[in-house]
């Protein structure tokens, strides 16, 4: 049932419907449309403030100002007027390009990064909907992701693309198990795999204190997964001029961009709610609490960015199989005996 | 074992070590200028327009087509013509093409009357046409450019501190 | 409550696809695919019945975590026997393979 | 370009082509190779496999420009061949034709040749630090460097008008002397320049990312440097000690205490190391100079028409990316016989061949970038 | 090794193909004929010791009918440069190429033969360099002449071309 | 209203499984089975096997697609217009029509369930504590399994010229 | 349970009718359409492209792909093992730790056989 409402002000509207003899599924519907709805607008406002403030972070520690003009107060608009002229833009299918891959790719993507936010606790209660496998969901759901980036190379017949493409996946095939391996941890110490009840085992403590290295890993991993620097060798410009999507202009390379900005957000949101516990947190409402968790960690995802240089390809993944899955392993072993040690 | 946990370390604290210095950075100040607001100070020397200087005191052209400029030239981008004799020749045209000047300071150093000077402080050139950048007496006549800092007779002796030349192209544009 | 029937009737229809695809295709990894088809179509049946049946535990998903275990295993050799197949004879269509002159 | 790919054609019957390799145009429209340089890449899965630079792009007749001009008339064209580094380009001819025309500049000309020509290293060190930090996907080391170049820059504008193209040394000496203040301004500089560098250094050479990225990759062997004549960093970086500022002192360089820094193996790494120190010693000699720097007159008397006696020379520098020689012959007139420039990077270019093959793509552009290019030299 | 042993030696060993020989500011300078211009360099290279050429340069004399090319070598141990002078006739300038010795000489060469049309005998890949490879002619032989260079449009000194600045 | 959903998913997963097996170009194929992948997942949900769900997705769509699609990119001439069915098309089409007919008619008229059993709560600790008490050895044998086919893929990926 | 999953179902479409709205409706109103060969044609640098890029991969992609996917079903087992931990004790731990280690042997045997090295 959703919860993204009061329970009482859905119950009654579903009420009132059933009152004038409308069938049961329309009410549902527009509830669910209203979810939906609310939730898109947040991914919008939230990639555009990100690339906003991504801009503003980097030009600062470079000593720039980075956006000032559009909108007045230090270019706030610039994403806007960005958005607005990506979809200003012709859009080019090259015609060597396989048209419906080429099409069906940013589908995929930006489908898989809005279907994560399913079970993203921004508050007790204020989850779209509490499932029951809620971290595996999120994982099963990502790796979609990565099959819609492989269709995005591949279609675009394009070497630069499928070179992108191809990193792309092994990364990201590369990086899904240290990731998940990382996440047993808290899983294992909560007992059950829904987000809101991980966020309510940490009633006490953060999981961070109790794993931080699971923390580690999975950060790391995270970063990887989103292609960020310093693995964003996927799109390294300086190699592959802007891999996977180099043959997409206009609006559908605009959402591939949305999609990342909302993956961005996506893993930090679950780095919060594993690790930093969630909603939890004194005085402030919890979902302030939860943005700005996931806010800090989204800034240090920016940090990263511009401080580091971009990883060769074969260190990528050698930080994948020989640091990051040995440390995720080991972390689920002392894990595994501490609790049976204390319990 | 040892090595590879203690390379691990040591590549976590380079990174950590990387991201103070630039945590530092996101605090100070930009050192960039906002261009069309704010302007750069240009020093006296910078190279920009060109400007046929007058003298001050019989409020005439200081060139007498003498056509060492166009000769120096290495872009071949001075293009003149004299009339009269003596003392009273005058350019009868004068055209410079800044499309092909390279400002390399030729022209004004072979000048044997200081007639002709790149020290306007107009960098801001553009035009809509090639042709646009072409100039001709006309534009280039210093009453054009009053009042402006106008070509120092020794640019050598002159201070770094010069008066800002900011807002100097707005006012030059003859009626 | 959707019938057992019906679940069934689809993971008939998928595993008759699956084998269409087994004995028609030429491409080696085409026949893979489909032979995934196959295997989905059981999982299909295995879920439904353990779901349906009374008295049941868990044990049809159960055997369907080790079926699509089997898979990933299948999947793996499989092809890696395919690559191998395929720098032999520089191709991975099936009728053009002949082992006897391996 | 179907010519080029005629050729193409040609080099793939020869080499046969295998299922798993694929040739791949690196420009001349890409982020990395820093210009318009086509480089013909052949891939093995992500292995460079053979390269073929292509160049030509920015072809501008220099020599041909320079045997239609008067002597004095070619400074500002040399300018626009290392753009990066054009003081030391209008050093190098003006130093040729003096040693054509046998001319002595002055003493003080020359302390402020080299003193802007140390400025001129590191700030073209600079943009190379910057760019190859771009390469390696750090953008905030790019943007620090290009900071403290533009105050290069800025010294440079308010000596000779301009920011990059100066033409601003003359047959005899330079155009004019410094303008008041200047040398304060230069010794505020290297205060302020001077805690920068090991900022550089956190976001560079103690990164581990960066080192593991560069170390071990694009090894030229020093008989291949010499072999193919590089020059500069390059050659220095392949454990050769040649420095011509040491070994074939011009100018006044013999007056000045500095060292020359090489590296071992002759990777990418020992490259980067080079040119990182040689910043430093930079910096050396330019406080040298500034202590030392005598007054008096900036150009010696040279007559207003110049004219070389016939002969020929082959003049060079040490310019930031190698061997600057210029070969001009004279017949005299007024204008060069023939004028030849050995740029450095046209040179260090053609070993790029031997470097590349072994790596990945990801390298192509660490090593290219290593050998620091400006395609206006190459291209000429 | 002075300027004026370097010169002896080589007169010694090459004594029919050279034809001038000089010390110019403390550089030898020589002159020879082309047809053996790969065992001069060869033994410049391997018995003298001067293992660095610095540059190779294809120069055109109209006037003598002859094509030259200049090669400036030296030496990264010992100092001394030597600018041997190869000289060919202008009507089939033909060369052994020196890549074999030197591998910077392969650029190099190729660029002398984009812009002389000098041929060098068994380059490795003697293609044009810096021109397109359509390109017709070498520019800089004295005697090159391109129909299809244009003037400047409006480089004709007449002062109604102008357009007077909208700006400024 | 299950019903409906069903009839959608099973569609969908039909028309991509035949998709298939009939696209001439195989990363269509390729493409194709990752829906349908998704689609028989739709199915588990409804079999209220969530658990099951997500490992579909994560194995078959995350990995198995991935390892088919860098094996065709390997091993495929994809431009190629090869003919896609062998000869005996027809002869197998009429096969499998009689097969498919016959499991469907069991389907639908050979087993018959009276009533149904209640939903499952929490599967996944279910399916955990079955793991690791009733099916604890094939569990061990599952990962010697995994084990043998990692060394054996590996060797045979990686035979020739390492 | 299942009806919990109407809202996957429906996010999932409503994600891919967003991209359809905004790529075919807003914006195809708005911006312009001016196809041209060039414009058409595949980048590469602004060369005629090469070949295709399809069937050029290497083997090396392969082999992380084919080594995650059974590293993937082992975390299948993983998720299962971690939720009823708490509750099973030792014993569990043991059978995963022999689980684990089986499949590290794996991991060890790839390490050792060079197949997670790049070249």
């Amino acid at each position: 049932m959703p919860h993204i409402q009061s329970g009482d002000l859905v119950a009654r509207f579903y009420a009132l419907f059933e009152g004038w003899g409308i069938p049961w599924i329309v009410p549902r519907l527009i509830v669910m449309l209203v979810v939906v709805s609310i939730i898109i607008l947040f991914i919008s406002v939230v990639a555009m403030f990100l690339i906003w403030w991504e801009r503003k972070i980097s030009a600062h520690i470079q000593a720039r100002f980075g956006p000032m003009r559009v909108g007045g107060w230090h270019g706030w608009a610039q994403s806007i007027a960005d958005g607005v002229k990506l979809l200003l833009k012709e859009d080019i299918i090259p015609t060597r390009a396989d048209r419906p891959v080429f099409i069906l790719a940013p589908m995929v993507v930006f489908a898989a990064a809005l279907a994560a936010y399913v079970v993203i606790p921004f508050g007790p209660g204020l989850i779209v909907e509490d499932l029951n496998i809620g971290i595996l969901y999120v994982i099963a759901i990502s790796s979609l992701a990565v099959v819609g980036i492989i269709m995005a190379g591949w279609s675009s017949n394009n070497k630069y693309a499928a070179l992108g493409a191809l990193r792309s996946a092994a990364q990201a095939v590369s990086y899904e198990v240290p990731l998940v391996i990382s996440l047993i941890g808290p899983v294992l110490l909560a007992g059950s795999l829904s987000t809101t009840k991980i966020v309510e085992a940490q009633r006490y403590l953060w999981f961070i204190v109790l794993q931080p290295l699971a923390f580690l890993t999975y950060f790391t991993c995270a970063v990887a997964e989103t292609n960020r620097l310093p693995f964003d060798i996927p799109e390294a410009e300086s190699e592959l001029v802007a891999g996977f999507h180099v043959e997409y202009s206009g609006m559908r390379f605009a959402i591939f961009f949305l999609a990342e900005y909302a993956n961005m957000f996506t893993v930090c949101a679950i780095a919060t709610t594993v690790f930093l516990g969630g909603w939890r947190g004194p005085l402030l409402p919890p979902w302030l609490w939860f943005l700005l968790k996931t806010f800090f960690l989204l800034f240090v995802m920016m940090w990263l960015r511009w401080t580091l240089a971009r990883v060769r390809v074969d260190q990528l993944m050698d930080v994948a199989w020989k640091v990051l899955l040995p440390l995720a392993f080991a972390n689920l072993g002392i894990t595994g005996l501490l609790v049976w040690a204390f319990s | 074992m040892w090595r590879y946990l203690r390379e691990l370390w040591q590549g976590f604290w380079s990174i950590i070590l990387s991201m103070q210095i630039t945590l530092r950075y996101l605090f100070t100040r930009a050192v960039t200028v906002q261009y069309p607001e704010e302007k750069r100070q240009l020093p006296v020397r910078a190279l920009t327009r060109h400007v046929l200087t007058v003298d001050l005191d019989s409020k005439e052209l200081k060139c007498t087509a003498c056509d060492m400029c166009a000769r120096i030239c290495p872009a071949n981008c001075i293009h003149l013509e004299g009339e009269g004799k003596g003392k009273a020749r005058r350019p009868k045209w004068f055209v410079i093409d800044h499309n092909l000047c390279m400002y390399c300071n030729l022209c004004v150093e072979v000048c044997p009357f200081d007639a002709i000077s790149m020290y306007t402080g107009m960098y801001e050139l553009g035009g809509f046409s090639r042709t646009n950048l072409v100039y001709d007496m006309e534009t280039m006549h210093a009453d054009g450019f009053y009042p402006t800092i106008m070509t120092p007779r020794s640019p050598a002796g002159a201070g770094v501190k010069a008066p800002p030349p900011a807002g100097a192209g707005k006012q030059t544009r003859k009626a | 409550m959707t019938p057992l029937s019906y679940y069934l009737t689809l993971g008939a229809l998928l595993f008759g696809i699956g084998m269409f695809g087994v004995l028609t295709r030429r491409n080696a990894i085409a026949i893979l695919m489909a032979v995934e088809l196959m295997l989905n179509a059981v999982n299909i049946n295995f879920i439904a019945l353990s779901r349906y049946l009374p008295n049941s535990t868990l044990d049809g998903q159960v055997f369907a975590i080790f079926v699509i275990t089997v898979a990933a295993a299948e999947a793996a050799v499989g092809l890696a026997i395919v690559l191998g197949l395929y720098r032999n004879f520089k191709t991975v269509n099936v009728d053009e393979i002949n082992l006897m002159k391996w | 370009m179907t010519t080029v790919n005629l050729h193409l054609q040609q080099v793939k019957e020869q080499t046969g082509e295998s299922m798993e390799e694929m040739w791949v145009n690196m420009g001349p429209q890409h982020p990395s190779t820093h210009g318009v340089l086509r480089l013909l890449i052949k891939l093995d899965g992500e292995v460079v496999r053979e390269c073929i630079p292509y160049m030509g792009y920015m072809h501008r007749c220099h020599e041909k420009i320079g045997e239609n001009r008067a002597y004095v008339q070619i400074i500002p064209y040399t300018d626009r061949l290392d753009y990066l580094a054009s003081m030391y380009n209008n050093w190098a001819y003006c130093l040729a034709c003096e040693r054509l025309m046998g001319i002595q500049i002055p003493e003080r000309a020359e302390y402020l040749r080299v003193l802007i020509g140390e400025l001129q290293r590191i700030a073209s060190h600079l943009i190379w630090l910057g760019t190859f930090g771009l390469d390696l996907g750090n953008f905030t080391l790019f943007m620090w460097c290009f900071r403290e170049r533009e105050m290069v820059l800025d010294l440079f504008e308010a000596v000779s008008g301009q920011r990059l193209n100066y033409s601003f040394m003359r047959i005899g000496g330079l155009a004019l002397d410094v303008p008041e203040g200047w040398l304060g301004d230069v010794k505020a500089f290297l205060q302020w320049f001077k805690p920068r560098l090991p900022e550089y250094d956190r976001l560079s050479t103690d990164n581990i990312i960066w080192q593991k990225r560069i170390q071990g990759v694009g090894i030229l062997k020093p008989e291949d440097a010499v072999s193919y004549a590089c020059s500069g960093p390059v050659l220095r970086g392949s454990g050769i000690r040649w420095d011509l500022r040491k070994n074939d002192p011009y100018g006044i360089y013999d007056r000045f205490e500095f060292d020359i820094p090489v590296g071992t193996s002759g990777d990418v790494w020992d490259r980067f190391w080079v040119r990182r120190q040689e910043i430093d010693q930079s910096v050396r000699i330019v406080e040298q100079a500034l202590k030392d720097i005598p007054p008096g007159p900036v150009l010696a008397p040279v007559a207003k028409k110049l004219r070389a006696p016939v002969g020929d020379i082959y003049s060079r520098v040490e310019s930031p990316r190698g061997e600057l020689g210029d070969y001009i012959i004279a017949d005299g007139s007024e204008k060069p016989y023939r004028y030849k420039v050995r740029a450095p990077t046209f040179v260090n270019l053609s070993a790029l061949p031997v470097m590349l093959p072994g790596y990945l793509v990801a390298d192509a552009v660490a090593v290219l970038g290593s050998v620091d290019i400006v395609l206006c030299e190459v291209d000429r | 090794m002075t300027a004026e042993e370097i010169l002896q030696q080589i007169r010694a060993r090459f004594a029919s193909e050279v034809r001038t020989s000089e010390v110019r500011r403390g550089e030898a300078t020589l002159t020879v004929k082309a047809d053996q211009n790969f065992e001069i360099c060869r033994f410049i290279k391997e018995e003298l010791g001067f293992e660095y050429l610095n540059c190779l340069s294809g120069v055109d004399w109209i006037g003598e009918n002859e094509m030259e090319v200049a090669y400036a070598i030296s030496s990264l141990r010992q100092p001394g440069k030597i600018i041997l002078r190869a000289r060919v006739p202008r009507d089939e300038p033909v060369l052994r190429s020196v890549v074999p010795l030197w591998g910077t000489a392969d650029w190099h060469e190729r660029e002398a033969f984009d812009l002389f049309g000098i041929r060098f005998e068994n380059h490795p890949d003697l293609r044009r360099i810096l021109l397109p490879e359509d390109w017709i002619g070498h520019p800089l032989r004295k005697d090159y002449q391109d129909e299809r260079f244009v003037p400047y449009p409006w480089d004709d000194r007449k002062p109604g071309s102008v357009v007077r600045p909208t700006t400024a | 209203m299950t019903e409906v959903f069903f009839f959608a998913l099973a569609v969908f997963t039909v028309a991509a499984a035949l998709l298939v097996v009939l696209a001439r170009n195989i990363v269509h194929s390729a493409v194709a089975l990752i829906f349908s992948f998704c689609g028989v997942a739709g199915i588990y949900v409804l079999l209220d096997a969530e658990f099951l769900a997500a490992v579909q997705v994560l194995i078959y769509v995350g990995g198995i697609t991935i390892l088919l699609l860098f094996a065709i990119m390997l091993t495929t001439r994809i431009a190629s217009r090869a003919e896609v069915f062998n000869e005996q098309v027809w002869m197998s089409g009429l096969v499998t029509v009689g097969i498919t007919a016959i499991l469907v008619y069991a389907s639908l008229a050979g087993i018959r369930v009276s009533g149904e059993a209640p939903a499952p709560s929490e599967t996944t600790s279910a399916l955990g504590r079955l793991l690791l008490t009733t099916h604890v050895l094939p569990f061990e044998v599952a990962s010697v399994l995994l084990l043998a086919a990692m060394v054996g893929a590996i060797i045979l990926a990686r035979r020739e010229g390492e | 349970m299942a009806a919990d999953y109407a809202y996957v179902a429906f996010f999932l479409i409503v994600g891919a009718l967003f991209v359809v709205f905004n790529i075919d409706i807003v914006s195809r109103l708005i911006r312009p359409a001016k196809p041209s060969a060039k414009k058409l044609d595949t980048y590469e640098c602004g060369e005629d492209p090469i070949g295709s890029p399809w069937l050029r991969i290497h083997i090396r992609y392969y082999l992380f792909a084919l080594v995650y996917i059974l590293f993937a079903v082992e975390t299948v087992f993983l998720f299962p093992w971690a939720v009823v931990y708490t509750s099973l004790g030792f014993f569990a731990f043991v059978e995963m730790m022999v689980f684990i280690v089986i499949l590290l042997v794996g991991l060890a045997y790839a390490w050792a056989k060079g197949a997670l090295e790049w070249v």
